[in-house]
């Protein structure tokens, strides 16, 4: 039987240009570490976005990090204040890790 | 007035001018034609350092740099002062808060290497020759812009500037004086300067025979993206429209001004013109994100990119052309 | 203490070609926004595929949307309609979000 | 037959097939060799922007456009009537059922710009001239079968093509009239007319020079892309797999007939017969996944893009050429 | 009303290079199928990574797959294996399916 | 001494090499400028074809195929034996477990592509001649090395290279052997082989007028790559960055000592020594993840890509040149 600690994931979908912002944010909570995955299209409450091949400004991304319940907390606060300003949205769910001393 | 139409006649009927309308027309008809972004990304940096190299290598080779001081002074002080016209004419003819108005006159500042590219090739037809330390200034008028819109908006917003947190502020300057068109351009230029001819002659094939063939791909592309920005965004208001066309003119007005003042040839000073003109839509938008996030980002990549760069490419360029040639010929003061 | 809400997160994998009317199928269902990922392969009950890089009709496609329960349920039961005709999978599970008004 | 082997040898002994031969070969042998999809995708761009471009600006030199009327008009004909031979060759000899034998047929009676574009470089090596409409032909051919594949579903079907929704119709139309080759075929042949012989010589180092080169590496890519798509795909059936070698053969032979017909010369009577005998793999898949969702993509794909196309590119082109050539010698009727 | 099925949702960040490795698992712990997704860059223990124009081997791929409670016990063990030679990681969270039997 | 500044200055001053620095200058001061990977990943593949394809049509040109065997042995042999001095000298300079020094040392016995390529637009500056049936011997130097890397750490690990299970194993053989360098180079060489002078002709335009500026647009994005490397890995121990640096020059020394045996021209000993001296950094980390996945992969990507490719192509080429020019210019004993 395989051993499995429960964890959060949160996954922020962001404009591009507030990318090194979020990633300052994640290291300073003292977030174990983030995946970045590209997006190619989107629509939130303003128009619809595709990729667009020149301007990275108008582009989005998607950040993925695998934390602690309490990291959680502190990390969704900041990005909470950092989607103020930027473009994107913020989901938080649970999950099951195997490595739990890694998280 | 005959000599303008036959030289408009000429811009619109260039290949490149024609694949741009190609991409827009395939744009605004929603056709699923688009050219790869890592393509496009690629065609813009081959044509930074292939218009990069050639002044360089020119400037190796002995072209006199008259007027190069004059030109590169005239180009920074128009890149700092155009942003301060446009926020007051903005803030009068729109219902733009004060950070976008900062903002989008910060792009009008700022120049489109595109649109640079575009002229040159159209001097090019005409057998026109310029200044090759041009690119240079082209480098050099990215960025002071972007200063002179962040000041507007500090004065005039009540919280001030203080804003942009002491980390955002070390992205800012990074992108603001490392961002890949003026490492593109500036470095392509030493490299051609430092290998001059001998160099030149290596590269050619790859940076200099291909090159209008690679601006019409790109322009298809350009053409495709505006279209899609346009029909994409929300209506814009008429203020902000006309705009997006008259602040070209008043920007070529005073390059125009200014080349003579220097004393440039005419095709440096169509140039001038074209850069004052020209707003930006990649180096700038990237800036204006971290440094003014409050600032509506929709509305200046739609009026740089979807009705600015349309308008220099299709009717600008031909007419600040034309009216560098009738300055050159009436008998200055 | 950060205050959130529970939502739902729908995951679609499908052909692109269906791309336009999955989207349709959101757009009308009232979802309040949606991200497209792209897929570089995959194998389901059929061969498997490897992004194809001149036949786009053999390529999937990844569309999530946060949307409220409520939207949920309509959006599966039309998504389930399209995997009829169309290849793919979809998945629903809960996530938790900040600003609760904007889904 | 000595005169068509020593041909189909020139053909075999060329770069660009045997560029093709390789990307096979690699392809079957799972090596991890693959060309990024952004630049396999421009490459196709670029190839019809030249051939498109080069159509247009002949014609603006006032190349005769003898027979133009007529190779257009036999190109719709056969576009829309192959479909129909072989909807019925596939319900006689497979068990398809009536959706996936319309989209297979559609698939041969639409065209394949690869294979036109390299019997184009074919008919260079041989010093063969062709008439340059004969671009706009591919344009015309690639959606006719469209049409007629739907009315073939339609009428076999008891549900009646009704089935395509309202919504589908929409995206189903623009992904016909505007898809990407149709633009860019059409939009090049229009630029190069515009602009004609000062226009070419500008794009010519582009669009012309390294034609040939480009040309080796998208074979290369189409080799691998072909050989995965046939070692991924399940093992299909006899009735199909010689259905993909013999309808080509159909279609050259209508292809032939047409043109002798309608008095084409030799180059352009074999580029009819390779566009009657190619069949579409990029264009009509994406129409068919919408308009037929439930004819069986892999069966069309594997069909259209692995057996045939190899087929037409290693054997089709050289026999269609010397049968043209064959044809051109013997006294008509 | 739609009827859903519980299943479990297997996603690996794990090196390019281990991707063909991390397929044969997945395959003979008879997953009903998988999904490839690119990863443009990421930090985990070690130090932040960028894709890597040229070096496949320092570059992170996303694979998911939709697999019952019983082979995901299987598969998160064989992955677990894999990680102690591989850089990445790995979650596991519920999901809900429309067609059950195909999973 | 002079001859070899000016050598080196030549080199230093080549529009190549200066992109070379201008990526690195970038990449250190974290510019965000970079050159899709898309695109570089294809530029790579260009070069190998233009090389490959160069290789295979002067060989059908009659070129004296001299000590091609010799050639080919010595590489082989070369590809085979640095990898046990490698193994011995880390082993005893640094801390690395037996696996780790293993990975390290295959990458030293096996070749860069690109440092060849390098080399050979050198030589072109330098008007000197090779031997063009090289670009084989670049192909099979590429494998032997991994061989002979995994016997090692079998041999000096208890527990044997039976870790590398019979899955892996498969995996391994086809990353070894099919490997997207080894199917370019070899299959562009025999189609230029087949092809010979007239294949030539058609794909010139494409394969060698633009060569040196693709060479300087892929050495742009070298040095991006390889600065980004070096700024994002731990800091590494002293032992490990000499290693860097004189690990090529007794593989230089090697190459040369075998060419001279040989009999090779001076170009064909400064290629030798040049591939003897340069490491891998595509095909060998992908076959050594596999292989020895406990093996630190950050050391040999860092030691490999960021401190040996740099320190070859700035001062390492027009070295290793010099020294088969003094070799040659001596009586040999
Ligand atoms: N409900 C949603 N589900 C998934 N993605 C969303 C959703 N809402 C917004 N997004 C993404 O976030 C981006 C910005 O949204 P907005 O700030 O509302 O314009 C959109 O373009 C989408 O890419
Ligand atoms: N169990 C699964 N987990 C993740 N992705 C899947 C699964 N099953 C199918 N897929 C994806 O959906 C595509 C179509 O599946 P199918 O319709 O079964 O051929 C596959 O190619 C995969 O990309
Ligand atoms: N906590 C995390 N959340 C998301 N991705 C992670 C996390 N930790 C590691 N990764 C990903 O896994 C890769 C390898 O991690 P590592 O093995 O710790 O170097 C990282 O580069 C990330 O792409
Ligand atoms: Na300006
Ligand atoms: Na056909
Ligand atoms: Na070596």
């Amino acid at each position: 039987m395989v051993e499995l600690h429960k964890r959060k994931k949160i996954e922020v979908i962001i404009e591009t240009p507030a990318r090194p912002l979020l990633i300052d944010v994640l290291n300073r909570a003292g977030s174990p570490g983030y995946t970045l995955i590209p997006a190619i299209g989107g629509r939130g409450l303003r128009s619809a976005w595709d990729r667009n091949q020149l301007m990275d400004a108008a582009n989005q991304v998607i950040i993925v990090t695998i934390v602690s319940a309490e990291a959680a907390e502190a990390i969704m606060a900041e990005v909470g204040k950092l989607l103020e300003d930027y473009r994107g949205v913020v989901t938080v769910s649970d999950v099951e890790v195997l490595r739990g001393g890694r998280f | 007035m005959g000599e303008l139409l036959s030289v408009a006649g000429d811009n619109l009927l260039s290949p490149p001018i024609l694949f741009f309308i190609l991409g827009m027309g395939a744009g605004l008809a929603r056709s699923d034609l688009t050219i790869p972004e890592a393509v496009g990304k690629t065609l813009a940096l081959y044509l930074m350092m292939a218009i990069g190299f050639k002044g360089g290598a020119a400037m190796a080779g002995g072209e006199a740099a008259a007027g190069m001081a004059g030109a590169m002074t005239a180009g920074i002080l128009l890149s700092f002062l155009i942003p301060v016209i446009g926020f007051f004419l903005l803030r009068a003819t729109t219902r733009f808060d004060s950070d976008t108005a900062a903002a989008v006159s910060a792009h009008y500042g700022s120049v489109s290497v595109v649109t640079f590219v575009t002229a040159v090739s159209f001097l090019g037809t005409q057998n026109v020759v310029y200044d090759t330390y041009m690119v240079a200034v082209v480098a050099l008028m990215e960025t002071p812009a972007i200063v002179s819109g962040l000041l507007l908006a500090h004065l005039a917003a009540s919280r001030g500037a203080g804003g942009v947190s002491q980390r955002a502020m070390s992205h800012l300057v990074r992108e603001i004086l490392l961002n890949s068109s003026v490492v593109v351009l500036v470095g392509s230029f030493v490299i051609g300067w430092l290998t001059g001819e001998r160099g030149m002659e290596r590269v050619a094939p790859f940076l200099v025979a291909p090159f209008t063939g690679v601006l019409c791909l790109f322009l298809l592309d350009m053409g495709l993206v505006a279209a899609r920005q346009l029909t994409g965004s929300k209506v814009l208001a008429p203020g902000p429209l006309i705009f997006a066309i008259y602040m070209p003119l008043i920007g070529a007005a005073l390059g125009l001004a200014a080349a003579t003042l220097v004393g440039l040839q005419p095709g440096s000073t169509a140039l001038l013109a074209v850069l004052a003109a020209s707003a930006s839509y990649i180096a700038v938008p990237a800036a204006m994100r971290i440094a003014l996030p409050r600032a509506n980002a929709a509305v200046y990549l739609t009026l740089s990119l979807a009705v600015t760069f349309p308008f220099n490419v299709l009717v600008g360029i031909p007419l600040y052309f034309a009216a560098a040639q009738w300055l050159a010929a009436t008998p200055g003061p």
